[in-house]
Formats: C-alpha cells, sequence, structure tokens
C-alpha cells in the first residue's frame, strides 16, 4: 500500500452526503446511522417480543382449561380460530409455530444481534459508525419485509404455518399455504442476518479505535464477534434447506419427500426419492448455532455489567474469551443431538454425545468466570445489576438440564416432551431475555441521554423474576412425567398426563401475572425519554469506550477519535485516585 | 500484491500488470483447454467412480485457477486467508453430511 | 463523516474494508452452495438409480455456455487490469464484453429450460431435474445479480473514476470478485449435473 | 432411587438403566447447582457495597476453579463412555434374533397406530398399496398371499406377552410420527421411507400394574411425541400386557377370526 493511496483524494460525495441536515426520512426511518437503526432492530425486537408473548399467553389459556371457551377475547378471534371462544388444534400449532419462529428470529436475534450489536459495538471500538452503512439500513429493511410476512401469514386461507418452529418435513410440505409465507419470511430474515454478520466483522476488524486490540476488547465485543461468525456460516445452509422446501411445495419437486408417501388413504402423486432427514440436518446445522446466537450477546452483556457494579476487572478474561472462541466453534457439530430419535446408530451417536459433552465445559467455564468475579467486589445493585446476576443461576438451570438431554439414553424419556421446553425456555427467557433487559437499562442512558426509573426497574426485576420460575419450574416435572410438547389439549386424552394437569394452571396463571410485571417496563421505557432523570457521558462510571461520547452520541459518534490504552475493565486499580481507569484515557 | 494495486496506482507497476495480464491469458486458455478435457473424457462413459473423480479432479484444478489468479487468492492477505479456513473448514463439515447419514444405524434407506 | 478505509487500506489488516466485505459475503456464498452440492449427493446417493447427465441434458450448449462463463470472467479481470492502467475507455470496452457475455449465458439458458419444458421434463418429473433446475435456477439468479452490478459499473458507477479512481478501481476489482466466483461455480456444476 | 424424580412407573428390563442414568445426572446436576447457587448467594451478602466499600482489584487468586471444572468433565466423560454410549449400543445393536423374540411392525398414520403381527407363520403377508382401505384393510395386506393368511392387523391396539422380547419395526405413512411408551422408557421416531427396528422386554402386565398404581383403569399408552398435525394430541394408542398364555390364546382366536373375516364371502 504506498503513501500516495493512504494520502489518495479523500472522495468528494461519501455514501451519503451526511454534512448537509438530512430530512425526516433519511434521518430516522431510511438512516443509514448505526445508532438510529439499532434502535428501530431493539424496538422491533422487543415489540415482536410482546406479541409473540401475547401468542403464548392465548396458549397458555387453552393448556391450563382444555376446551373451555376464552372470555372476551376468545370471541375476537373468529370462528376459524376460536370458534365460540374454544382454540382449534389448527391454531393452537400456528400459535406454537409462530411463536417460536417470532421469539427466536424476529424478537431475539434483532434485539441482541441488531439492537444491542448495532448500537453498542461501533461505540465500544471507537468507530465513527458501522463499515457499510447502507448495507446496514438494507439489512434492517430485510428483517422488517421478513417480519411483516410473517405477520401476514396469519391472515393467509388457512391461518400461519402449523409444523412448529423446526418446520419438519413432509408434514410442512404437506401442509397449508402459510408454510410457503413461513418459508418466504425466513429467506427475507436470513438475507437480513447475512448482511448484518459481514457488517459486523468488517467493523470489528477494521474499524476498531488505536490500540485497541483485540485482547483488549471488552467482552461483549468478542461475543458479538463470535456471533456474527455462526450467523454467516450456519445460516446459507438453511436458506439452501428452505429453497429446496420452497420447491417441494410450489414446483411439486421431492427433496424431502420419500417415495411412497399415502396421506389419508390416497398415494401421494410426487416422483418421491428424497430424503426426509436431509431437512433435519440442515435445519439443525442452522438451528445449533443459532441456540448460541440466542445466548452469546447475552453472556457479553452480562459481563460488561458485572465488571462495572463490581467494580473489579473481569475474573479469568483471556479463558473466558478462548473458551468463547472454542464453543463458537464447536456449535458447528453438536447439530444432530436435537436427531437422536431419528434412528441414529452407535458411531453417529456416539460422536454426537460427545461434541455435546465437549461444547458444555466452555460454558461451564464462562459461568464459573463471571461467578468468581463477583468475589472480592465492592457489589451495586442497580437495576441492570440484579438481571445479570439473575442470568447466571437461570442461565444455569437451563444449561445443566440440556446434559440429560445431551446423553441420548437419557434422551430417550425427555425427548419431545416439556422436559426440553423447559431447558431451553431457562437459557432463553429468564436467561437471554434477563441479559437483554439487563443491557436495556444499562445503555438506555447512552442512547437517551436519561436514565430509567430504578423503582419500577426493580419491580419489574422482582415480578419477572418470581414469575419466570413459577412458569417454568412446573415444565420440568410435566416433562419428566413424559408428557409430550406441541399438545393442544396439553395431553387430556393420556391417563399418565392426568397429574401435571394441575401443573399447566400454575404456569399459566405464572405467564399472564409475568405479563402484569412487564407493564412497569413497558411505561418506563417510553415514559423516561422524556422524564427520566437526565445524565452525563459516562452515568456508571464504566471504562468501555463507548462512555467517552456524548450521550447521545451525535452523528459519527465521538467528538475526536477516541483511542485504547489498557485493557476494558480496569477498575478499582491500586493506587489509582478514582476507581476506574477508563481504556480511552491517556 | 496483486490485491493492493486497486490502491496503488503508481505507473512503475503497470509493468508489473502487464505480467499479469499474461498470466490472465495463459489461465484463460488453460481453462478452455481442461474444459474440452472433461468433455471429451465425459465421452467416453468410464464407470461412475472413475468418471466421478477425473470430473471433480479437473473441476478443482479449473476452479483453483480461477481462485488463485482471477480472484489473486494466490497473493492474499492473511486475514482472507483465514475466513476462507474457517469456511472450508465447515464446508467440509457440510460435505461429510451424507456420509453421516449413511454410515450407520438405521438412517440407511 | 466518511467511514476510514472504504479507499486506503488499514495499516495492519492490509486491506480496505470492501475487499473483507465481499470475501465474508463469497464465504456464506460457499455454504449456500456447500449445502446444495451436500443435498445433492445425499439424494443421488440415497436414490435406486440416477440417470447420466448426458442422457437428459444439452452437454454440447452447456459447454457453450461455459466458455462464454469463463470468457466473461477473463473479460472481466481484464476491465479491472484496464482500470489499472488507467486505460478507460478499454475498461468500458471489457466491461460491457462481460455484461454482454453474461447475457449470451441467460439468453442460452433461455432456451434450454424452454426446451425441457416443452419435452414436459419439469422439476417435478424427479429429482435430478428437481436438483437441476434448483441448482442452475440460484446459478442463472446469481449472474443475473453480478450482471446489472457490472452493468451500474459500466453506466452510472463510472462517474465515480472522476472523482476518485482508487476507490472505482477498488469497487470494480469486488464485483470482479462476485463474479468469478458465480463463474467458480458454475465451474463445479456443470461436470455434476451435465456430464455424470 | 428415581421416584423424586417423578418418572412414570417403570416397565421395561432395560429401562432401570436408563433411570438410574437420569437419576445420578440430575444428583450431579443438583450438586453444582446447589453449590455454586449457595456460593453466589454467600458473595452478593458478603460482598454487598455497603459491608465491603473498596473492591479487590485482583480478586479471588487461587485456581480451584479449575478443579471444579476439570470435574465437571471428568463426570461428564465417565457418564459417557461408562453409561450413555454402551446402553445406547445395545439398545440399536443388541437385536435379540428374530426367532426369539415377538416381531411386530407399527406403521404409524395420521393419526393412529397400526398394529400388524406376522401370526404363528412369523411371516408378515405381502401388502400392497391398490387394497389400501382406510376402514377395512388400513395396511392394505393382501389376504390371499399364504404368509398374510394368518397376520393380524389392529388399530390403536397392541397386545404384548409379558417377559418376552419385543421387536418393534417402526414405519410411517406420510408424516413423522413418534413411538413413545412412557413405562418402557422407549421413543424413536417413525420416519417416512425407513424402517427402524426397536427393542424391549415388558416386566409388568397390565394387570399387574393396575393393583399396583391401585388404578382399575391403568393402561399403557402409546403416546405420539412427534408433531404430526392437527390429531397430534389425540394419536394415542394401548398396550395390553398379558401372561404368555393369555397372549397366546389372543393371537390364535383373533387370528382366526380376522381370516375368516377377510375369507367370509358375503362380506
Ligand atoms: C440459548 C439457547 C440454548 C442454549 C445455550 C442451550 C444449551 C445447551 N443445550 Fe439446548 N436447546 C435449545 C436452546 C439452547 N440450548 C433449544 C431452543 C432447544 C429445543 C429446540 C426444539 O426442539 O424446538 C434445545 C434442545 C436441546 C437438545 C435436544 C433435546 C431433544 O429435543 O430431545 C439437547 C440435547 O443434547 C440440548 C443440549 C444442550 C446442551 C448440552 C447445552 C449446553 O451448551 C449447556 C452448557 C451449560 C451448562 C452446563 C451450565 C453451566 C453452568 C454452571 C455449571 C453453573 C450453574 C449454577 C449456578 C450459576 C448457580 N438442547
Ligand atoms: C427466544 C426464544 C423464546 C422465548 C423468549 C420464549 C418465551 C416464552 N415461551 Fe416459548 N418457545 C420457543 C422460544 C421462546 N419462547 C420455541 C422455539 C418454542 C417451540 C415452538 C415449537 O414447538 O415449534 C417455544 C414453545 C413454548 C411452549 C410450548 C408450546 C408447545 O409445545 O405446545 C410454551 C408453553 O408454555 C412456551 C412458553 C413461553 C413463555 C411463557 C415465554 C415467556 O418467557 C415470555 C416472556 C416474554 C417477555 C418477558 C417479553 C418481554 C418483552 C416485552 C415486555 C416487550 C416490551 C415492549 C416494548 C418496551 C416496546 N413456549
Ligand atoms: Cu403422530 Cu404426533
Ligand atoms: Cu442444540
Amino acid at each position: 500500500m504506498s503513501e500516495q493511496a493512504i494520502g489518495a483524494p479523500k472522495p468528494h460525495v461519501t455514501h451519503e452526503a451526511h454534512h448537509e441536515e438530512l430530512g425526516f426520512w433519511r434521518k430516522y426511518v431510511f438512516s443509514t446511522d448505526h445508532k438510529v437503526i439499532g434502535i428501530q432492530y431493539a424496538v422491533t425486537g422487543l415489540l415482536f417480543l410482546l406479541f409473540g408473548f401475547c401468542l403464548m399467553m392465548l396458549m397458555r389459556w387453552q393448556l391450563a382449561y382444555p376446551g373451555v371457551p376464552l372470555p372476551l377475547i376468545g370471541g375476537l378471534l373468529g370462528e376459524a380460530r376460536m370458534p365460540g371462544g374454544t382454540m382449534l388444534p389448527e391454531f393452537y400449532n400456528e400459535l406454537g409455530a409462530m411463536h417460536g419462529t417470532i421469539m427466536v428470529f424476529l424478537g431475539v436475534v434483532p434485539l441482541a444481534v441488531g439492537g444491542f450489536g448495532n448500537f453498542v459495538l461501533p461505540l465500544q471500538i471507537g468507530a465513527p459508525d458501522m463499515a457499510f452503512p447502507k448495507i446496514n439500513m438494507v439489512s434492517y429493511w430485510c428483517l422488517f419485509l421478513g417480519g411483516i410476512t410473517m405477520l401476514g401469514s396469519f391472515f393467509v386461507p388457512g391461518g400461519a404455518a402449523q409444523s412448529g418452529w423446526t418446520s419438519y418435513t413432509p408434514l410442512a410440505v404437506i401442509a397449508g399455504t402459510g408454510q410457503t409465507w413461513w418459508l418466504i419470511g425466513m429467506i427475507f430474515l436470513i438475507t437480513s442476518s447475512l448482511l448484518g454478520a459481514l457488517n459486523f466483522i468488517t467493523t470489528t476488524i477494521q474499524l476498531r479505535a488505536k490500540g485497541l486490540t483485540f485482547m483488549r476488547f471488552p467482552f461483549f465485543c468478542w461475543a458479538q464477534f463470535v456471533t456474527a461468525f455462526l450467523l454467516l456460516l450456519a445460516f446459507p445452509p438453511l436458506e439452501a434447506a428452505g429453497v429446496m422446501q420452497l420447491m417441494d411445495r410450489v414446483a411439486g419437486t421431492s427433496f424431502f419427500l420419500p417415495s411412497g408417501l399415502v396421506v389419508s388413504g390416497q398415494p401421494l402423486t410426487n416422483a418421491g426419492g428424497g430424503n426426509t432427514l436431509l431437512w433435519q440436518h440442515l435445519f439443525w446445522f442452522l438451528a445449533h448455532p443459532e441456540v448460541y446466537v440466542l445466548i452469546l450477546p447475552g453472556m457479553g452483556i452480562v459481563a460488561e455489567i458485572i465488571a462495572n457494579n463490581t467494580r473489579k476487572p473481569l475474573w479469568g478474561y483471556r479463558s473466558m474469551v478462548y473458551s468463547l472462541v472454542f464453543l463458537g466453534f464447536m456449535s458447528f457439530i453438536v447439530w444432530a443431538h436435537h436427531m437422536f430419535m431419528t434412528g441414529m446408530g452407535t458411531a453417529m451417536a456416539a460422536f454426537f454425545q460427545t461434541t455435546t459433552m465437549i461444547i458444555s465445559i466452555p460454558s461451564v467455564v464462562i459461568l464459573t468466570a463471571l461467578i468468581i468475579s463477583l468475589w472480592g467486589g465492592s457489589i451495586r445493585f442497580n437495576t441492570p445489576m440484579l438481571f445479570a446476576v439473575a442470568f447466571l443461576p437461570m442461565f444455569g438451570i437451563g444449561g445443566l438440564t440440556g446434559l440429560p438431554l445431551g446423553l441420548n439414553i437419557a434422551d430417550i424419556p425427555l425427548h419431545d416432551t416439556y422436559y426440553v421446553i423447559a431447558h431451553f425456555h431457562y437459557v432463553v427467557a429468564p436467561g437471554t431475555i434477563f441479559a437483554l433487559m439487563a443491557g436495556i437499562y444499562y445503555w438506555y442512558p447512552k442512547a437517551t441521554g436519561r436514565r430509567m426509573n430504578e423503582t419500577l426497574g426493580k419491580i419489574h426485576f422482582w415480578g419477572s423474576f418470581v414469575c419466570m420460575n413459577v412458569v417454568f419450574m412446573p415444565m420440568f416435572i410435566i416433562g419428566l412425567a413424559g408428557v409430550s410438547r406441541r399438545l393442544f389439549d396439553a395431553g387430556t386424552a393420556y391417563t399418565f398426563a392426568q397429574p401435571t394437569m394441575h401443573w399447566n394452571e400454575v404456569s399459566s396463571w405464572g405467564a399472564w401475572t409475568l405479563a402484569l410485571f412487564q407493564l412497569p417496563f413497558i411505561f418506563n421505557f417510553f415514559w423516561s425519554i422524556r422524564k427520566g432523570e437526565t445524565v452525563g457521558e459516562n452515568p456508571w462510571q464504566a471504562t468501555t469506550i463507548e462512555w467517552s461520547a456524548p450521550s447521545p452520541p451525535p452523528h459519527g459518534n465521538f467528538v475526536h477519535a477516541p483511542q485504547a490504552y489498557r485493557g476494558p475493565y480496569e477498575y478499582s486499580v491500586p493506587g489509582a485516585g478514582k476507581d476506574f481507569v477508563p481504556q480511552y484515557e491517556a | 500484491m496483486a490485491s493492493d494495486h486497486a490502491t496503488d496506482m503508481t505507473s512503475d507497476h503497470a509493468v508489473d500488470i502487464d505480467k499479469h495480464v499474461r498470466v490472465y491469458i495463459t489461465v484463460f486458455v488453460a481453462l478452455m483447454v481442461l474444459t474440452i478435457v472433461t468433455v471429451a473424457v465425459s465421452r467416453y462413459h468410464f464407470p461412475v467412480p472413475v468418471a466421478v473423480t477425473v470430473a471433480l479432479i479437473v473441476a478443482t484444478i479449473k476452479g483453483s485457477l480461477v481462485a488463485c489468479y482471477f480472484m489473486h487468492l494466490i497473493s492474499e492477505k492473511k486475514l482472507i486467508y483465514a475466513v476462507l479456513a474457517l469456511t472450508v473448514a465447515f464446508f467440509a463439515v457440510l460435505l461429510a453430511l451424507p456420509v453421516l447419514t449413511y454410515s450407520d444405524g438405521y438412517w440407511i434407506r | 463523516m466518511d467511514i476510514p478505509y472504504t479507499v486506503e487500506v488499514r495499516r495492519d489488516t492490509g486491506l480496505t474494508n470492501g475487499k473483507i466485505g465481499i470475501w465474508l459475503f463469497l464465504a456464506s456464498e460457499v455454504m449456500l452452495f456447500g449445502a446444495l452440492f451436500a443435498s445433492y449427493i445425499l439424494i443421488r446417493v440415497g436414490a435406486p438409480s440416477w440417470p447420466r447427465g448426458d442422457t437428459i441434458l444439452d452437454v454440447p450448449l452447456a459447454t457453450f455456455n461455459t466458455i462464454v462463463l469463463i470468457s466473461s470472467s477473463v473479460t472481466m479481470v481484464m476491465a479491472w487490469a484496464s482500470l489499472m492502467r488507467r486505460r478507460f475507455g478499454t475498461f468500458r470496452i471489457y466491461m460491457g464484453g462481460t455484461v454482454l457475455l453474461g447475457l449470451v449465458f441467460l439468453v442460452v439458458k433461455y432456451f434450454e429450460y424452454g426446451h425441457h419444458l416443452e419435452l414436459g421434463e419439469y422439476p417435478s418429473t424427479n429429482n435430478f431435474l428437481a436438483i437441476y433446475y434448483t441448482l442452475t435456477g440460484l446459478h442463472m439468479l446469481h449472474v443475473f445479480g453480478g450482471m446489472v452490478v457490472n452493468a451500474y459499473f459500466w453506466g452510472p458507477g463510472a462517474k465515480l473514476w472522476k472523482t476518485n479512481p482508487v476507490w472505482f478501481t477498488n469497487r470494480v476489482e469486488h464485483s470482479g470478485l462476485f463474479w468469478h466466483f458465480v463463474d467458480l461455480v458454475w465451474i463445479f456444476l456443470f461436470p455434476t449435473l451435465y456430464l455424470l | 432411587m428415581t421416584e423424586w424424580l417423578g418418572l412414570p412407573p417403570l416397565a421395561s428390563a432395560h429401562g432401570g438403566q436408563i433411570d438410574s442414568l437420569i437419576g445420578w445426572i440430575h444428583i450431579f446436576m443438583l450438586v453444582l447447582f446447589v453449590g455454586w447457587g449457595g456460593f453466589i448467594l454467600y458473595v452478593l451478602v458478603r460482598f454487598r457495597k455497603s459491608r465491603n466499600p473498596v473492591a479487590d482489584y485482583r480478586g479471588v487468586t487461587s485456581h480451584n476453579s479449575t478443579y471444579l471444572e476439570v470435574g465437571v468433565a471428568v463426570v461428564e466423560a465417565v457418564l459417557l463412555i461408562g453409561f450413555a454410549i454402551p446402553l445406547w449400543a445395545t439398545r440399536v445393536e443388541a437385536l435379540p434374533p428374530e426367532n426369539e423374540a415377538l416381531v411386530v411392525q407399527v406403521t404409524g398414520e395420521q393419526f393412529a397406530w397400526n398394529i400388524h403381527y406376522p401370526g404363528a407363520d412369523r411371516v408378515f403377508g405381502r401388502t400392497d398399496i391398490k387394497l389400501l382401505d382406510l376402514q377395512s384393510n388400513p395396511l392394505g395386506l393382501d389376504r390371499s398371499d399364504p404368509a398374510g393368511m394368518d397376520d393380524i392387523t389392529t388399530v390403536n391396539q397392541m397386545y404384548l406377552p409379558v417377559n418376552t422380547p419385543v421387536i418393534v419395526r417402526l414405519r410411517s405413512k406420510e408424516v413423522i410420527h413418534s413411538f413413545g411408551v412412557p413405562e418402557f422408557r422407549v421413543k424413536q421416531d417413525a420416519i417416512p421411507g425407513l424402517t427402524i427396528p426397536i427393542w424391549f422386554i415388558p416386566t409388568i402386565t397390565t394387570e399387574e400394574m393396575r393393583t399396583r398404581t391401585a388404578n382399575p383403569e391403568f393402561q399403557y399408552e402409546i403416546a405420539c411425541a412427534q408433531l404430526c398435525g392437527l390429531g397430534h394430541a389425540r394419536m394415542r394408542g394401548f398396550v395390553t400386557v398379558q401372561s404368555t398364555e393369555e397372549f397366546q390364546k389372543w393371537m390364535e382366536e383373533t387370528s382366526k377370526e380376522q381370516a375368516g373375516a377377510a375369507s367370509d364371502p358375503f362380506r
């Protein structure tokens, strides 16, 4: 690279001329500013989380009181879905499939990766913006289209997808129109994630502030970096699978349809010769890395907040980083632990059980490091910290219950029962959701220049913490009793399920109460925009670079390009004047 | 090197570029020849295993030529190599998929 | 505000943002086609019998198309080289050639598809055709996408050459990388579908 | 030792091993959770800001946690290599020889379980899709085929002899179902296009189970565990485990009756 190149004339027109004032649309809607896009992502994600939650609350009624008409709301949903207020199985299956899809792909991913990634990552590495602002905008609007498609699918004849978020073939292939919409929606969402991922990786590598080496990264940056790679390399296979399932549905091909299928007495008129398990392989090839996409940003957030509120460096930062990278790598070769009951032989089973056990170790290391980091701290219990600390045992429960599932002999009685449901909700709901809540309370001041109300925050936390456990703990009991998931009547028909029925009631009431405890949060979220206590650049006395920017940061983020002089968590350095030495202070 | 030229317009490198251009032409010829070769080979209906190996070997050579010279991979930065190495690893996992499926258990049709 | 390293390279990585971006994109493309190839192998191995490509498909036509695509790759890289030599005129010619060759490829494909459809050979007929249509169709979309970008750099996008030649050259190189990748995919598609 | 987990009553030979594995791993999980949970609580109280205003830059200096991590790894390795892998091998590879076992073919369909016994000759009759009729002949069994004459087909009703190895050949007509009997600790997806055998030994007759559970209505239930459409929740079969004699009697009678019904010209 020659001097001349470096000194090459700066382009007169950058991607878009920021210099002159932009109109409302370019500034807030079709913006290319990573902060605006980040907030767009976050709010979209939150709204979808809320929507997915509402779907689930409907289901919880049916699970608690199978066949009992749902007062008020039940009538509004129409004869096609809830005739006389009682839920039809097709509608239950719609709700289930869409709850899963929406929560994972339209709720958590947009909030954790799109939202926090976009808003925080560039600030934390001291970048003026993302490397490709336009692509960033496109990726958000792809997500938006995907979301619209998914929502729209509820209104097509026959309703939305009904084959579970896993969309197993052949069921999904012979299912109604909603499935086609699901596939198209997924293709939008995948495209969005791919564009986002390559943007994050490039930004992280190229736009790091001077002196910010990888080992000086805040753990959150590492988490986002690894996550981006998971998205980049794991999503395309599902895209391919999606295209093939689309072909099976609209062009009548038989990628996933073996020969000789007989649907309700009638031979299926298709060529056949396909392989049903191919779909499962390609789906889980994505979906296992995907579950780590759901957790890693959460872990990153928790790490930031714990370091900040214990006022001491993270314990074992390096080991955490290595574990993280190893985790990301391993997550590509454990997918078939979701397919233990599809008839795999000893060799396959041994391989995938082993990798599954191996992948649990880095998680243990990270959790252990986070827990030990608490020791010797001077712990401040503000709302972000409460959520962050609660994350640890909640993820602990979820993670630990992954182990029996990972040993396929133990998985025999547990597979596809509520035990699995409980397992992963402990990691995603009181796990990831708590981490994300912590993040919202923590970075809200940076985004708005105001702090969210603490009292409301604490109410929100304690309420959610109790309710989450009331919702999901019973599911372990139900699952151990052997009750299958995806039963629209919670297993009313089965004698062995009878003893568990009342637990469904408990769980449901837990869920509805949980909803009540989100109200203070929603109110707080909007109220604080105008009325919250105003704060300066660095309300939490934090060390990482994002806190050197004004709150909210102007376009271009930093007054003058920041520089990193030390590691990310220099808290309570012996002999230093104050109890924190920011990365960005010489 | 090659990749840097993009950002390097000094004329003394024009010579260098001429060298490149010559390489491109040779590669082009090679690709043409190899194309003819595969087609020709496929004319004699060799048993499938042989045919597959030959076809894939030729295709791989052609592919590498394109990648190395047209896409300048022969002289790229370490970072790009790293990314591609990772990709290749997972690509291998993908291709192992059929093998897995038919290796053991009752996945075999 | 400008994003750093869009034009000049970052010292420690020695790369521009665009260069990394396009390669990451190609990495994901590798996984996309990788999955399709894997599926192809899986289904073929599982099938009791599988037709030889040349018994159904038109090899000479495809060979012609292969040659077309390879040539377009060369014109592409020549277009870039001419920019490196600061010869905008020759760039225009080569780039135009690339786009045209792409067009030829698509036209040929159009007739190929048409022919098969007339014979009543649909994707639904059997899994060989299913794979054939899916893989070539997806590849065709890529060709089309590449053409659009190249056409843009040939036409309106070329304005950038006046204001910032270095950047323009980089962008052409990047769209070139994509174009070569599309060519590379075809190099594997051709034997697997037509010859085996 | 696994009652506290609330698993369904156990009624198969191999189930015990599964239960004890589940039991042990849950104990292991509890220990870890309680240990760490206690630790967290203690730390949160001890190092709260008001009690410990100045944080300690270095924090924990010992590396005992490494031993813990290694410990976890070791336990997992033991459970894996010592139990999980060998046990799974016996599940999928140590199938009893067919002449010593009762072979039953179970075909899932939306939304029922078709049970097919080969009858006395231990040979399954030819099935043909043309003969398939949802009401009278859901499997399209060819009664004119000599092997098929003594075959028995039932819907959702499975009869098994106690203490005899059973091989269930699982198939599916259209979508994926999953054959699960909680008390037997068996579960296996029925994948269209594949025939997957599973085996187990029922150890307790339905009668005995009724007395044990003090529930005169008790029935072993086949629960479909894989989402297969609208009727998934209602795709329920029954297993009746009988003494060998009773089972033989049932088989002969039903075999006659079905063969008769099939050959009856006026039907
Ligand atoms: C964020 C999401 C997430 C995460 C992180 C995990 C983590 C793990 N999961 Fe989970 N899993 C899912 C989401 C997740 N899973 C989903 C969504 C499904 C169902 C999909 C479907 O079928 O619909 C699923 C299903 C699933 C299955 C398939 C079950 C079945 O269908 O039969 C299996 C089987 O192996 C499994 C295993 C594991 C393992 C071994 C881990 C390990 O990574 C866990 C490692 C962590 C630990 C071991 C905990 C360490 C902590 C401590 C030791 C300290 C704890 C104590 C305190 C802090 C007090 N999971
Ligand atoms: C990230 C993933 C995620 C999350 C967070 C959740 C959250 C919840 N899930 Fe979800 N669930 C899945 C993923 C998820 N689920 C999947 C993949 C399935 C399988 C689907 C299938 O079978 O195919 C499933 C299935 C599933 C079932 C089983 C259905 C069945 O098998 O028949 C049940 C049953 O109770 C359930 C319940 C719940 C509940 C009560 C919550 C609660 O924890 C919800 C909590 C939500 C919140 C607390 C929202 C907070 C947000 C706000 C309050 C927004 C505020 C808005 C603004 C400020 C603008 N889920
Ligand atoms: Cu059959 Cu569920
Ligand atoms: Cu998994």
